[in-house]
């Protein structure tokens, strides 16, 4: 990765040059706008060192500029704890929160039993009245949490503030505790409100502290397991931790806890008795990551199941970490054996995408993660961005340092972590995280996206409707990654938009087979014939001196 | 089973909504002002509401939607979100040049207090309005009402803003086509067309929300009701509000502001409301019905009595917004069928009266409630099974734990495509309705048929 | 299982014929016969062919089928039908008041060789036929070809009778539409229409096989084509003739009888097929295609690109009529659906090749069969499955024997309403048919899937 | 019965002559059609020894007269031969008459296990081609039956002639004769061409005298069973059949064979070891009881199972017959058992249905047994008539004798049969019949359908479209009751229009639970609201001063 495999532009856009299409999206904005937006658009380079150009990340979203992103509710309930099965996730304020994060995300969950515990299918909301906007709206939260105990009687009920709850001065944080000690279940709560922070970000980093704080340590009992790991930030979307973990399993690794897709409570409970947190989405999750090191001494370490090669790569890195030759052995004889099919298909997809190019404008790592899988049937990045990051995803942490704690930042709490007095445990020695590092073993770091993108790229963080269009009708890429609210915009224009935060109705996409699922989806938009069909013969070809086919 | 936790067992619940049967305002009121040609819905308040009502419409259209949003921080919470409208209003004229900036307040606005019109009138004083254009707005406090009410206050709003009476009444007649589908305001144009009646509809979301594909993304599609269309709307002869909950207060209003005589009906869904749409259309303006719409008519009611033993006493639960129930329950009681559970998620009292006027006829007993969720519906059909449910997707759900023939109807529609391209409104609406209901009941009896009477002839 | 002795080993039949993907000509002259306007079908052979006829009609449509019969005894059918046919002819006029008599012949009497046209003239002569009444027949043996081809027989009749060229051009263009829908027909009517071009199509059986409920019967309805227009069609400027089987030889012998330019075109099924009808018109008629054309086709196009996911590489098996295989099958492909099983009933070699041609893209082995069966279509499913089946309601037996989702197709529709009503030709009837292919496949995927992967978003 | 019983037409049609109705009927006809056509339209009367009078029937259906009669082939394949499961019916011809009579006729049939022959959802036919018109086609029927063996194995073969078969001189006898002896199964041929006769009842005939000839009688194994009896003329539409066999094993009644609903082959060869023939439909079927009583010495009586009442009184006359009064009070337990439901249902509709008018066309026994279904719930049978039947199916058997056999029926081979040397054996001696007569007991008797129906009533046969519509306008009846090709044009007039040949989709209406099923029915159909959308509000009310409803 970085330096060594610095990348120059593709070939087929040589002709545009980064820095007038940098002016042309920032033409239109008025002065102050084009000045913020200058920021976030960058025109990627590589320094020998890795080091990438700053990028405004992780900042306001200027109002009025049609944005893509979503609130802190959205990253707290919808993203880190949507996908957890069976505890009792429950929205307090207006109906709409809690409908519009409905079983919209696919996160797949599979109950052990047919009576196991699964609450995804149902939306639970206090649905607040004009009234309790008046009065306040905690009678009907202790009233609601009662009524759904009485219904379910669930492990756990976790309480999700929505904009108006602070407002009106609801303690959802005392309500919780009150009905935890009358029930005697887990029961917590969210300060989400919507209008924390800029963008989903805020949200995570909340979810990540209440997990943490709430859930996390509970449970001591050794997990059986050689070698056992957390999967942090995957929420299998269209079922990608079921492929991870089939391919873990297939290596013998044993997955403790995965945050937070098909996981459970006790998972969450028990996640501190693993030996190594892997973290894919490095943004949504990395703070309890970096939390459980403190608390437990678990070393963290970035992994990618995105991508056949990161999927092999991220194997021999964890079996790198356990220093067991007998895993080392194994892992390399899976990957052989996976390896197989994902060549046989490449070999079959990649000369009908080679060349072709991709654009990716999602989320907190898909955008660069994904990367990785286009390039496996050789199509190009030539520009791609975050929704909601910060700078560490793509200029990697080693700025972590120098990034500066703005108000909407500083206004997520911190948690101020020790380490245990009786289970910290680190689980590697002083010398041996030395000797691991000394053969370019990397804990603790992510060197971002910008670094493994080609120069001359752009970098675009929380592009806009404007810039979107933009960069299509100069770059006219083969294929536009983002979500739904661009899907049909963008298709309008006649290219094939695929949607990598839900997958449209495709997945998995991780491990091995994902890859493959991948490829073939790629290979369906980027060569299918309907896109041709545009233009009715009468606009092609308006005179009526036109001759006809006839028999 | 995926609603593996809804017990038979029916308990009151105070507090807890479980699965609803409705949403926020905001949606509505966003919905509403695409319907408006050339308009940029805004929503005041944090970014993740403009975000989802996007994504959800997005889903059920399966169109582009766009809207901008306040982007609310903690500080604009504290202390007011007017320097964020002020700044988005310049951003929005700047760089996407809509002709009407189409403004709705949020649960944290609303909680916040934010005065919409004296916001705007700064933003007009400072010279952020370009000439010509125009900045609207509707207060949709999530917390009262629901997705209906929302649209119904936005197209309120386009009245207060338009309206205007010039002295001079024209022949034209305003239609109010309520919270339908794309293909539904088409249709109810088509059939004044029919009629040869000129009318102002609004709002008018079709050629917006069901676009074809021409390899160019326009911002501003053709369709929606112009700006100077809804002006006149002050002068026309008078208005037929299509359902109470959508479209009564804008009737109401205009009504109000210009003298606008205005008649309510319910929905043109199914034989009855469609034939009193026509009839009011008809003597509203002296015109005489063309044999095409008899036509059509005839057609459906062909269905009616040709099919009729697969209707006849046939268990029905229903799911949606109030002023669709209301006329699908009287077309389902035509067919003698028998709607048996009927749930909104809207409040108000007049819906449950309503059906329970038109359901009297039924000898079964008959569960309907306004203000109640999927949850409470799945309990009745639980504790009494019914042979059809028809709602939104959500109730897949239900219609697979449950094994029942599910005809989608409603708002959102996620997981099919069809809604946005043809109506079911209007006679023709009628026969699509008949053939999906028909449909889901004849697949169902060939699955389940023993060999012998698996039938050819149906 | 319905079909429980259907072996997957296949060996070629040279004699016997199991489960029909055709039925008989005079079927199909009957039909065509009913697209005139105030004509009385008269079959003349033995009663029973009419009887089965009208009833598989009924079935089908729905509506009351009209027509006599020559009651062949056995006599009869030793001295021949002329008395009948006189006897038939005198009490037809005399109490069904018809305006025009087709007569179309039956293996009966072809075997016979009863000349029609010498009854038909006695009759003539015998003052038997009112003044300014006709009659006019097509032979159509039922041992050659199939019902398609009654239906080209007859409609050759009607330019064979009627057409006559008076030396003066007008501007109509001919269309005849083939043997689909009345629906397809008046589709096909509006589509000329909006392109603002007069026509004249024959047959039509519009408003006479999709009749409004009025509480009246009329035997003879609004519908048809008038015998003026018919006798106009030798002065039009062109003929479109949709479908080679069904539409070619009038078409021919109108060019040959008064000199009427001629193009052949499939049916308008699908996207591209419905692109060349249009744009044969408009450059025929030297007319510019209106914007409301060019929205119905970003419409279908719309749904294409955005559902191809579940069109894309999805086996299908089909069983029809020759001009609808062939735009179908065109249609499919251009999804990136995978046709693979196709047959028609109907003989012809024209048939294969052309399916060939069209199927050539799809990497995987394509079986078609002109007069083949539905026996051997099972067969090559059990060898080959597929995702979809499309074709008539006999199909049904096959689909529920093998659980493939099912979407109902062509001639005839026993068990389902709609093909009536609602088009499957030109860009709406591309609408509703992918709307048709997505419900089948969706809801088979809803069916099976894992709880997991239950899609609420699809 | 009969004289007994007369009745008087309904009070509500008194102000209707039938005899201007009858001028009217026939006002519009040629002379000469007017003529025939008023020997088939009767004002009925009944006479104090039941006779009615003469009316024509089974004469020749007037060229160019609308008629809803079918042919030959239809009452041969179609009716009586269709219903039977487990031997292929092969057409030869052309495809048409195959494809017609393909499942369209609802007769159910249910094989005792999955592997069990089931040919009832297949169509076989030679598809006949020009070729096979000019050069015979004897050589492909011969080809076919070849094939349907070696695909089928069946245990018979059936081939049934249509209208070219005769005139191209195929032999179709020779061929079977010759294939059976080649491949050792039953084969035999029907020629049932369709101009063969004036209606579907030639037909009928044609295949009673076939079934007879090649099949009854194979097979001596004795049957169990106390009383065993045979069904006739019962074809299992909508699953009559099985109801009725339902309530003959409740009463311990054995039915050795059905003619033909749910039928097997081993049935009908069997048959002859029953004590007891029993004739539901007289017309189609009558030709089989007599020549098995000839040839066996089985007597038969007719019994209707449409009624509740009628299916009491017809087990009644079985139990009679048997003189057992065990089964006399079996029959009378189980009547009483079933009479609760019916009465109960009866009870709750008649009030709705009472005095409304029903008229009935169609079949050659339906129309009359259906008059009495119609008058347990109260409605009146103002008019009706048969399809295909003949003056004994009107005025009784006893005008037999005066029945002059025209050319069309002189072409029906009638069967020389004589009592079989060894298993011809009286099932009742003369003196038992004597006794049985004596109490009012009647054989081989069937009194028609004209002595039910009431004074006045027009009796129609074989009645025209044309006809159709003139009753429909001055009666209005509540109910029309025809078949397929009349529904559409009477729905057409508002009148809801009800099969009597397919039961629409509904079914059974033989036995008890059938009676029920009609009552219901019928019910719907006379008291539903749809009717009586038929006006618009612009219709009803033209004129633009009309007020309209508002809120």
């Amino acid at each position: 990765m970085g330096a060594t495999m610095k990348k120059t532009a593709a070939a087929s856009i040589e002709g545009i040059d980064p820095a007038s299409v940098k002016q042309e999206l920032l033409s239109k904005y008025p002065t102050k706008v084009a000045r913020k937006r200058a920021k976030q658009i960058v025109i990627n380079t590589v320094g020998e060192d890795c080091s990438a150009p700053e990028i405004g990340a992780n900042t306001r979203t200027i109002p009025g500029i049609i944005t893509q992103r979503g609130c802190s509710y959205a990253g707290c309930k919808g993203v880190v704890l949507g996908p957890t099965r069976d505890f009792v996730n429950l929205t307090h304020g207006p109906i709409g929160c809690g409908f519009y994060s409905w079983l919209t995300r696919r996160n797949q969950t599979r109950p052990p039993t047919p009576d196991s515990p699964n609450f995804m299918t149902y939306c639970f909301s206090t649905d607040l009245q004009d009234e309790d906007i008046v009065f306040g709206g905690e009678k009907k939260l202790r009233a609601a949490i009662q009524e759904a105990y009485d219904l379910f009687k669930p492990k756990a009920i976790s309480i999700f503030s929505t904009c108006p709850v602070g407002l009106i001065g609801d303690d959802v944080h005392a309500v919780a505790r009150e009905m935890k000690e009358k029930l005697g279940i887990n029961i917590f709560g969210f300060s989400c409100e919507g209008y924390k922070g800029v963008s989903q970000s805020a949200g995570h980093h909340i979810a990540n502290n209440g997990i943490f704080k709430h859930v996390v340590g509970l449970d001591d009992t050794p997990r059986e397991g050689k070698y056992k790991i957390n999967l942090l930030g995957e929420y299998n979307i269209g079922g990608d931790a079921f492929e991870i973990d089939r391919v873990l399993e297939k290596c013998g690794i044993t997955t403790v806890a995965t945050f937070s897709g098909n996981s459970t409570y006790d998972q969450f409970a028990n996640a501190h008795m693993a030996d190594l947190n892997t973290i894919m989405c490095h943004r949504s999750i990395n703070y309890v990551a970096e939390m459980m090191e403190k608390k437990f001494g678990i070393p963290w370490i970035k992994i990618n199941f995105i991508g056949a090669n990161s999927t092999a790569k991220s194997l021999r890195k964890i079996a790198k970490y356990f220093e067991d030759q007998a895993l080392i052995d194994m892992v390399e004889e899976i990957i052989a054996e996976e390896m197989v099919e994902v060549e046989k298909v490449r070999a079959e997809i990649r000369p009908r995408c080679e060349g072709k190019l991709a654009m990716l404008f999602v989320g907190g790592s898909r955008a660069h993660h994904y990367q990785d899988l286009f390039a496996e049937i050789g199509m190009e990045t030539i520009s791609a961005g975050y929704e909601f990051a910060h700078r560490d995803d793509y200029e990697g942490r080693k700025v972590l340092p120098d990034i500066k704690v703005d108000a909407d930042s500083r206004n997520i709490e911190e948690l101020e972590i020790h380490p245990d007095p009786e289970r910290y445990r680190p689980r590697r020695t002083a010398e041996q995280i030395e000797t691991l590092a000394a053969e370019g073993f990397t804990f603790r770091d992510y060197e971002g996206m910008m670094a493994q993108m080609a120069e001359k790229t752009l970098v675009i963080d929380d592009i806009s409707q404007f810039e979107t269009e933009k960069m299509i009708e100069i770059y006219k890429p083969a294929i536009f990654c983002a979500g739904i609210k661009e899907k049909f915009a963008i298709q309008k224009k006649g290219i094939p938009m695929k949607q990598l935060h839900s997958y449209d109705s495709g997945g998995p996409y991780a491990g091995f087979k994902g890859a493959v699922n991948f490829y073939r989806e790629i290979d369906r938009m980027v060569n299918s014939k309907v896109w041709s069909y545009i233009k009715a013969p009468w606009q092609v070809n308006p005179e009526l001196t036109a001759t006809y086919a006839f028999e | 089973m995926l609603l593996r936790h809804t017990p038979t067992e029916i308990r009151e619940r105070s507090a807890l909504t479980i699965n609803p049967a409705k949403t926020c305002q905001p949606i509505g009121a966003m919905y509403a002002a695409l319907g408006i040609h050339r308009c940029l819905p805004h929503s005041h308040g944090s970014q993740g509401c403009c975000a989802y009502h996007r994504s959800t419409l997005t889903r059920h259209y399966k169109e582009p939607v766009m809207a901008a949003t306040s982007s609310f921080t903690e500080g604009a919470s504290v202390f007011g979100g007017q320097a964020n409208l002020l700044q988005a209003i310049d951003n929005i004229f700047t760089v996407y040049e809509p002709d009407v900036i189409a403004v709705h307040t949020t649960c944290l606005s609303e909680t916040i207090g934010d005065d919409i019109p004296q916001i705007a009138r700064k933003a007009g004083a400072d010279g952020k309005i370009p000439e010509g254009k125009f900045v609207i707005h509707a207060n949709t406090p999530s917390y009262v009402g629901s997705h209906v009410t929302g649209f119904a206050n936005m197209t309120k709003g386009m009245v207060d803003y338009f309206s205007t009476s010039t002295g001079k009444r024209t022949d034209r007649i305003n239609i109010i086509p309520g919270y339908v589908e794309p293909s539904d305001m088409e249709e109810i144009a088509r059939l004044a067309a029919e009629l040869g009646i000129k009318i102002v509809m609004f709002p008018d979301t079709s050629n917006v929300l069901n676009r074809p594909q021409t390899g160019k993304f326009e911002m501003y599609p053709k369709g929606g009701v112009t700006v100077p269309a809804l002006m006149s709307t002050g002068d026309s002869k008078a208005t037929i509000a299509l359902g109470r909950t959508a479209s009564w207060p804008a009737a109401r209003a205009l009504d109000v502001k210009c003298k606008v005589h205005c008649e309510l009906l319910n929905l043109p869904i199914g034989l009855a409301a469609t034939d009193a749409f026509i009839e009011t259309l008809r003597t509203v303006s002296g015109v005489s019905v063309p044999d095409s719409i008899n036509l059509e008519r005839g057609r459906l009611l062909d269905i009616i009595t040709d099919m009729h033993q697969y209707f006849y006493h046939r268990k029905v639960g229903l799911v949606g917004d109030p002023d669709q129930l209301i006329s699908l329950a009287e077309f389902l009681v035509s067919l003698d069928m028998w709607p048996i559970h009927i749930v909104t998620g809207t409040p108000g009292k007049k819906f449950e009266s309503k059906i329970r006027e038109i359901t009297a006829g039924i000898p079964h007993q008959v569960n309907v409630r306004a203000a109640g969720d999927m949850f409470l519906f799945h309990q009745w059909i639980k504790n009494d099974p019914v042979d059809l449910i028809m709602g939104n997707t959500y109730l897949k759900y239900i219609a697979r734990d449950e094994d029942i023939p599910f005809v989608r109807f409603g708002f959102p529609i996620l997981d099919r495509i069809g809604h946005g391209i043809f109506p079911t409104v209007g006679y023709r609406g009628g026969m699509r309705l008949l053939e999906k209901i028909l449909e889901a009941l004849m697949d169902r009896q060939d699955r389940d048929a023993p060999e012998e009477s698996f039938e050819l002839v149906m």
